[in-house]
């Protein structure tokens, strides 16, 4: 189970095909790999959004990380968890997030994955500022689940 | 050595501090640390409270050492 | 939306990375890429397994998976869907398909993603024959979702 | 033309052959498609049947040019 938080932009899919490739005792056990990518898009509620910096509460952040995919192992069988979070200044089509879980079988995965993002969603601390047209501006909720 | 207060994102911007330290007195909550240090500004509605780095409620009480931060919802991911 | 049928081993990753850039429309809009990747596992019911195949049936196959995904357009607002399933040869910890979805937000993304998954686990004519330690054998059903 | 019968998978090494060929009699359906190619073998439950390429009931009825196909559950994926 891995947590990261990245200043710099990452390629999701490179990212995670280098850790698979890493995890030697995945090979050959693992079925199902769910996975999700949120990225950064160019507008919100209706606005072009130009970039967006993600704030963070260092300490909490990656201590609330762990805790949620520690309780995603708990309540699913798990083979392995990777969680990449960038912080700093972003860009439109910048990758935002990267949540893989890999398990024997789908169901698994599938919950789990969609259970980590609702989690950090709601409980990991960061927080996006907009640089939209008309200014910056906090996002003041994320989207519901 | 006392409390370390934090504070992040559109709280911060609008109370023009990231931190602050105050001495924690007896039987103190993590309300009354807001109350101290800010008497005449009620805490923004939806703020949520964290004490050393775990979500807690604003009657959970603190000691010298504790550190407080109050944020507003996240919108990480 | 984007059905493919292929015989050779393919890398998941490494074709969702080439996809998601040739699909110029897609960026900067999209917020959510929910993907599942199934892959052959070395071991099946406790048994080692050496190799699998995978046969089809031509054509009721390409237009069944062409369905399952025109289903899902039509069930939650997406931007672009990508499947694709291996026939023929396979050995353990080849890659068995990729489902991916990229969408505005993540529930959509999420739920077509998972309905994409099961719809073509229940509907899609795949049958699989493992090779195991014991001789070769069809693999009688799927595991539930 | 005829009907064109597709067996697959485990039902194809079952009955040792992967297609048939039969003339459509008037108001033939699915199921008498099978009973008219395998008198002495009943259908192996659990058996899916398709028309032209989309799922069909042992009921549905067949002409000529059809393609009919008899396949065990799938397990792709």
């Amino acid at each position: 189970m891995t947590i990261e938080l990245r200043r710099a932009s990452f390629e999701p899919l490179v990212e995670l095909g280098r850790y698979q490739v890493s995890q030697g005792e995945l090979q050959g056990r693992y079925g199902a790999t769910a996975i999700f990518v949120g990225t950064m898009r160019d507008f919100n509620d209706g606005e072009p959004v130009r970039g967006m910096t993600l704030e963070h509460y260092p300490g909490m952040t990656e201590r609330h990380l762990q805790q949620i995919v520690e309780t995603a192992t708990q309540k699913w069988s798990l083979l392995d968890a990777l969680v990449i979070h960038r912080v700093g200044e972003l860009r439109p089509n910048d990758p935002i997030v990267l949540v893989a879980v890999w398990s024997t079988h789908r169901a698994a995965a599938f919950a789990a994955c969609r259970f980590i993002m609702e989690e950090l969603k709601s409980k990991a601390p960061f927080w996006k500022r907009e640089d939209a047209a008309t200014g910056t501006r906090w996002v003041e909720h994320n989207t519901p689940g | 050595m006392g409390i370390q207060v934090k504070y992040f994102a559109s709280l911060r911007d609008r109370l023009g501090r990231a931190e602050d330290r105050l001495a924690a007195t007896e039987g103190m909550t993590v309300a009354a640390v807001w109350a101290a240090l800010w008497p005449k500004t009620p805490l923004p509605p939806n703020t949520l409270t964290a004490v050393n780095m775990e979500y807690a409620s604003l009657e959970q009480s603190v000691r010298d050492g504790d550190e407080v931060a109050f944020f507003p919802p996240v919108t990480g991911g």
